[in-house]
C-alpha cells in the first residue's frame, strides 16, 4: 500500500526529517489559502498514486494568487494518466544547489533491507541503478541487528556525499531506516532530498509503500489506507471485496484460485489466442458468498465478453464453488456473459452434482475450459 | 525414498486447536502422516483428533519426539511460531500461513540461516511424499507415488501439474510447494539440491513465476549442479509490467529480470524445457522417464 | 546503580505493569495522609538501599491512623544496616493467595539476557537457585533478536504458572524484558510477583539496577542517580570525585591506578600481616587534582593509620602523580599519616625527580612499599 | 613467532583524531606499530602523524589493507566502532574503551561469535608482541621479547607481572590485557589455546582476578588442553563479598564460585601454581623455563 505524497510527507516531519512546508487542498479557494499562508512562490502538486506526476502536467511552480488560481483550476478535477485528482498539496518552493537520494527497502534475493544514498537525486532512480550502479551506495542491514550507526556514515561517505552535509544525511537515512522498520516499510525512500544554499537538507518528495500483510499492526498506517486506494472503479470493488484483481484490456473474464494458477489461466487465454480482461484471485477457501461476490465483480466489466472460471480446490472446496455459482447466476433472468466452469481437486464431484449445468459451460480440463471461453469471446466479438 | 519427510516423520502442528488447524490436522492423520503433538499456549492437556496438545513446541519436542512441525496460526503469530520451532530444534517447519509481515520473515530467514533445519513456506501449501507423509494442506487425493521430484512456487498450480502427472500414471517422490512470498526458507536451489541427491527422483518438475529471480538462480545451478532431467514452467507470461498479482512475489518491475522471458531463457539456457502449458510440463517430465 | 523501590516502582508501572497504589512520604504527617488516601491496611517501607528491610524492622504493615503515627515515627529516622531512613513508602497492602517471581539479568558466562520465572516467589531467591534450580525457569536471549513472544510464554509453562495467570505473567516478563533492555538494567526483578484471590497479579517489590555505564543515554534514570547514592559519608564522597572506592575494616589506607592492582595492593597488605582500610582506584591517567582528591579521601577516613600509594604508570604518568602527591601534602603543616609511595611505569624516573622526599617514604618494589606502610600502621596502632 | 599481532600487522586507529588516538597512536608508532591509517567520520583526507585518515574503516581497509584495528573512541560509540571494524572484515579489534554498556557487549560478542575475527577488550591495555608491534596503550619500555606468553584480566596488574618477569631477564612472546569487562571478547581460554599453539611460547602466565567463573573456565581448560606450563595470579582474596571493586567484573557474589578460593583451588587442581605475590607468579615462570 502506497501513502500519498502528503500522508508520507507527515509520517516522515513527524519523525524528524526536514519536509517543506505544505498545506492539502481541495479547491481553487483552499489553494489560495494555503499558499498565502505559505508565501510564494509555492508549488500545486497533485495527490494521486502514479509516477512521472510533473511530466504529465500535475505539479505546477506559481508566483503569485493569480498563478496560483490557474494552476489550481487545471489540476484538480484533471484526469492524470486515468487518476482523478481531487486534491493537491501546496507547498513550499525550496531552493536548492543540489539533489540526492535516499531510500530503505527489502533486498528480496538477499533477505535483507538494503539502505541507499546516491547523489544523483531529482531523477528517476531505476535509471540511475540500470545504467550507473555505482552512483548509489548501498548498505545491507543485518535483519536480527537493524542497522548499525556505521552503516549510515558509510553509505553517506561511499556515495561521495559533500563532507559538510554528510552528519545531517546519515541522519535522514538513519530515520528514514527507523520508520522503514518501525511502520512496516515495503520501501522508503526521498527522492530528492534536497540541499539547499546554506547546507541544509529538505526531503521535497516522500515515498512510503507499506506491507500490506502488516497493516494489523500499524493501525495509524491502515486508517491512511482508504484513501490511499487506487482510482479505477473496478479495482477499487475489490478492495471492498478482498480480492486480488488486477483489470487488464481484454475481454475473457477470469476466475480462480491461487495468483500461480490465476496467472496460468491468463497466460493460456493468451496461447489459445484471446485475451484477458482481468486477473482475479478469490484465494484459499472462498466460501459461496465470495465467489457470488467474484461473478459479480468480473460482470461489472463492461469490456469482459465471457468469463472462465479455473478452481483447483485444496482448502477450498468444489460444492462450496458451485454453490456460489448457481446463487449468483440464479439471480439472473438470463446470464448476462456465457461462464465456462472447470472444477478439480476437493470436493469436485460434489461440485459438479450441485452446479446447475443449465447456466454455465462445463469442461474437464484447464485447457480445454480456456479453449471453450476464448472462443465464446470470439463469438461476442464478431 | 524421498525428500525431508516419510513415514518416520513425527509432526507437531502449531495451531492445533483453532479451525484450520483442527482441519488439517484431521486430512493430514487421514492421509497416514504420524501427527505425533500439538502446540498451542494454555491448551496443554487438552487432545485434537486424539492427538495430545502442549503449551510450547519445546514441551511437545521433549515428550513426543517431534521433529517436524506445521505452522498453522494467523499471520500475526506465524512469525514467532517459527521462531518456536527453531528454537525447540524442530528439523524442518512447514509455515502454510498466508500473510506473514515481510519483514517478520527477514528476520526468521536470518535465523534460520544459522541453523541446519529447513523451512518450507510460508504461504504455501507443504510437502507431500506421496503415501507416506503429508504436511500441508495439499490435497493428498492427486498425488501418487513415483519418481518425479516437484518443486512449485504456487499452491494450486502445484496441484494442476500434478493432476497432470498423476493422470497420466507418473507418481511423484515428493512434492514441495516452497511458496510465493518475497522471502521463504527453502528456495528452488534447496529443493533442487535436495532431489539431486535423492537416488529415486529421476525427474524433476519446476514450477516457477514472475516476480524475483529465484528461477534465474535456479537456471544457474541446475546448469552447474543438477543432473537429474528438469522440465520446467513459468506462470504469469501474459502479466503486465508493474502490477501486482496476487502473491507479493509475482510483480513484474519492467526492468529485464524477473520477467517470464528472462526466467524461461535462463531455464531454456540450461537446458530445462519449459512447457506452454502445464500439460506441456507433464508431456516433458515423461519424454524423460 | 540500584534504584529505590519507589523509583523502580514507578517506571515499572509506567510501562503498564501492575504495581500497589503507593505514597513517598518523608514524615509522620505524610504517612499518615497518604494512608488515608489509599485506604488501611497499608505498609510503611522505609527507601534504603539494602536487602533484608523487612527482617531488619524496615517494614510494617498498619491497619489505623495510631499504628501508622507509631510505624512512622520509628521507621523514619531509624538506621537500617548503616544507613539513615529519611523517606517511607506508604503502600496499599494486597491481599495475595500466591507469590511469583520474575526477573531479567545478563548471564555474564554465557553473554546473553536471561529472563527468569519462579513460583518461589517472596522468598530469597538466590537461595532459591542455590538450592532448588528447577524451580528457576530460564530462558536465555539472543541479544540480537531480542525475546521473541514464545521465550516469554514458555518461562512461564516451564515454571509451572497457574494456566489462568500464564498470560498475564508472560505479559509481565515480557514488559520486564523490554524495560531491561530500553533502560539498560542490570537486573530487573519482581520479588514478589504477587496472586490476588481473583487471578490478577501485581508487582509488590521492585527491583532495577541500572548498568552505570549507560547512564549517559538514560537522562531520566541519571537523574534519580544522585538520590540512590549510597549511605556511607565517605563513599558519597568517592562519588562526587567519581572514584572507585571501597570502604573496609582495616587501618592501612590504599591508593593506585587500576581495579586489578589496587586489589592486589590490598591483597598485598594482608598478606603482610596488615588490614586494608579501603580499597581506591584513580583510574587510567589521572592528573594531580586528582591524585590530591584521593590523599584527601583516604585522610579523611579516621581509621587510616598509614598510606601506600602504588602507581604503575601506562597512561597515568609518575610526574603527575608526584606533583598531585606534593600538592597534597604541601599543604599540611605536618603530615597526618605516613605515606609510602611506589612509582613505576611512565614517566616514573621523572616522578622521583619532581616527588618531594620530605613527605613521603619511597620504596622502589611493590612488596616493599607494602610491607613498609604495614610497619607504619602497625606502630600507630600499638 | 607471537600471537596475533606482529610486524606485519596493518593496523588502522578508529579514533584517530581525538586526544588519547593521538596519543597513543603516536606511542604505538614510536613503538615500531605498523600503523598504516586511522577512521574517523568526517575527517578522510587529513593525516595524524603522517598517517592518512579516512572517513569508515572500509576506506582504510580498502586503501591501506588495514587487517587490525584499535579503538579508542568515547564509550557511547565504540559498539558501533567494533560493528564497523567486523563489518569491514578486520581480523583483530583491539578495544581500549573503558565504560561500554554491558548490553551493547552482549550484541557485539553476539555479531563476533559468527566471524572468524578476534576482539580483544574493551576495556583493556590492549595487546603487544615486544620488539614488533603495539596496539593500545601499554608502557612498550617494560616489555622484552622472549618466550613467556601472558594473559591477563587487569591493566596495571600485568604491567607489574610483566615488570617482575623483565626484571628477572624473562620476555614475552605476546602479553594479552583482555580487560576485566563482564563481557569481552577474547578470553582466557581462546588465549590460552593461540599460546599453546604457538611453538615459541614455552610458559603462560595468567592474571586473574574475583568474579564471574572465566578462570575457572580456563582452568578446566588447561588441565584438558594445555601442554605448556601455566602460573597463575588472582588479585582480590581480601575482597569483601557483595562489593564492587572498580572493575565491573571484580564483585563476589559471595556464592561458592567467583571467589578468589574457588580460582585459586580450581588453577591448582589443573596444576597450575598459583604466587601469593606477583613476584612468585614470576618465580614460577623462571622454574618453568
Amino acid at each position: 500500500m502506497k501513502l500519498h505524497e502528503y500522508q508520507a510527507k507527515g509520517v516522515f516531519a513527524d519523525a524528524g526529517i526536514p519536509t517543506p512546508d505544505s498545506r492539502l487542498a481541495s479547491d481553487v479557494e483552499g489553494v489560495i489559502a494555503a499558499a498565502e499562508e505559505i508565501g510564494y512562490p509555492v508549488a500545486i502538486k497533485a495527490q494521486v498514486q502514479v509516477g512521472g506526476r510533473g511530466k504529465a502536467g500535475g505539479i505546477e511552480l506559481v508566483d503569485d494568487d493569480e498563478e496560483a488560481r490557474a494552476a489550481a483550476d487545471r489540476i484538480l478535477g484533471m484526469d492524470l494518466k486515468g487518476y482523478h485528482v481531487d486534491r493537491v498539496l501546496v507547498e513550499e518552493a525550496v531552493e536548492f544547489t543540489d539533489e540526492l537520494y535516499v531510500g530503505v527497502t527489502m533486498d528480496r534475493g538477499e533477505a535483507r533491507p538494503v539502505a541507499m544514498v546516491s547523489t544523483k537525486g531529482g531523477v528517476d532512480i531505476e535509471a540511475v541503478a540500470e545504467e550507473t550502479p555505482e552512483a548509489i551506495a548501498s548498505e545491507h542491514v543485518d535483519p536480527a541487528f537493524g542497522m548499525h550507526s556505521y552503516q549510515a556514515r558509510k553509505a553517506v561517505y561511499d556515495a561521495g556525499v559533500d563532507p559538510a552535509l554528510a552528519r545531517d544525511v546519515s541522519g535522514v537515512l538513519t530515520t528514514l531506516y527507523r520508520l522503514w522498520d518501525e511502520r512496516d516499510g515495503a520501501d522508503a525512500e526521498i527522492n530528492p532530498l534536497m540541499v539547499t544554499a546554506d547546507d541544509e537538507v529538505i526531503a521535497a518528495d516522500a515515498v512510503m509503500n507499506v506491507d500490506e500483510d502488516a497493516l494489523f499492526r500499524q493501525p495509524e498506517l491502515a486508517e491512511m489506507e482508504a484513501e490511499a486506494a487506487s482510482g479505477d472503479e473496478l479495482e477499487r470493488k475489490a478492495d471492498e471485496y478482498d480480492f486480488d484483481y488486477v483489470r487488464l484490456s481484454g475481454n475473457v473474464g477470469i476466475i480462480g484460485n491461487g495468483a500461480g494458477l490465476v496467472m496460468t489461466t491468463l497466460d493460456l487465454v493468451d496461447y489459445y489466442g484471446g485475451e484477458p480482461a482481468n486477473f482475479l484471485d478469490v484465494g484459499g477457501g472462498a466460501k459461496a458468498e465470495r465467489i457470488a461476490n467474484a461473478l459479480d465483480m468480473v460482470f461489472s466489466d463492461e469490456n469482459v465478453d465471457s468469463v472462465v472460471f479455473n478452481i483447483f480446490g485444496g482448502i477450498t472446496r468444489g460444492d462450496e464453488v458451485a454453490r456460489g455459482i448457481n446463487e449468483a447466476l440464479e439471480g439472473f433472468e438470463e446470464v448476462p456473459k456465457p461462464v465456462v466452469v472447470r472444477l478439480a481437486g476437493t470436493n469436485w464431484e460434489e461440485g459438479m452434482e450441485i452446479l446447475n449445468e443449465e447456466l454455465v459451460t462445463v469442461e474437464e480440463t484447464l485447457e480445454s475450459a480456456v479453449q471453450r471461453a476464448v472462443e465464446y469471446a470470439q463469438e461476442v466479438s464478431q | 525414498m524421498s525428500v525431508l519427510v516419510d513415514d518416520d516423520t513425527r509432526v507437531v502442528v502449531q495451531g492445533i486447536t483453532g479451525g484450520e488447524g483442527k482441519f488439517h490436522t484431521g486430512q493430514m492423520i487421514e492421509y497416514g502422516t504420524n501427527v505425533v503433538a500439538g502446540a498451542v499456549p494454555g491448551r496443554g492437556g487438552e487432545e485434537v483428533h486424539g492427538v495430545p496438545v502442549y503449551d510450547t513446541v519445546a514441551g511437545a519436542v521433549e515428550a513426543e519426539d517431534a521433529n517436524a512441525s506445521v505452522v498453522l496460526v494467523p499471520p500475526a503469530f506465524a512469525a514467532d511460531a517459527m521462531f518456536e520451532a527453531l528454537g525447540a530444534d524442530i528439523e524442518l517447519v512447514v509455515a502454510i500461513t498466508e500473510g506473514v509481515p515481510t519483514q517478520d520473515m527477514a528476520r526468521v530467514k536470518r535465523r534460520l540461516d544459522e541453523t541446519d533445519a529447513y523451512l518450507i513456506g510460508p504461504n504455501c501449501p507443504g510437502i507431500i511424499t506421496p503415501g507416506e507423509a503429508k504436511l500441508g494442506i495439499l490435497p493428498g487425493n492427486i498425488f501418487a507415488d513415483g519418481n518425479v521430484g516437484l518443486v512449485s512456487r504456487s499452491g494450486t498450480l502445484t496441484y494442476q501439474v500434478v493432476d497432470n502427472l498423476t493422470q497420466r500414471g507418473i507418481g511423484q517422490t515428493t512434492a514441495i510447494g516452497i511458496g510465493g512470498d518475497p522471502i521463504i526458507g527453502t528456495s528452488f536451489i534447496d529443493a533442487l539440491e535436495l532431489f539431486e541427491n535423492d537416488p529415486e527422483t529421476k525427474a524433476i518438475a519446476m514450477c516457477g513465476e514472475i516476480g524475483g529471480e529465484d528461477e534465474e538462480a535456479a537456471a544457474a545451478y541446475i546448469d552447474e549442479h543438477v543432473e537429474t532431467p528438469v522440465a520446467g514452467f513459468i506462470a504469469g507470461r501474459t502479466a503486465p509490467p508493474g502490477k501486482r498479482m496476487g502473491h507479493a512475489g509475482a510483480i513484474v518491475s519492467g526492468s529485464g529480470t524477473g520477467t517470464a522471458r528472462s526466467k524461461i531463457d535462463a531455464l531454456n539456457d540450461a537446458g530445462v524445457p519449459v512447457g506452454d502449458t502445464p500439460e506441456e510440463v507433464a508431456e516433458h517430465v515423461e519424454d524423460f522417464l
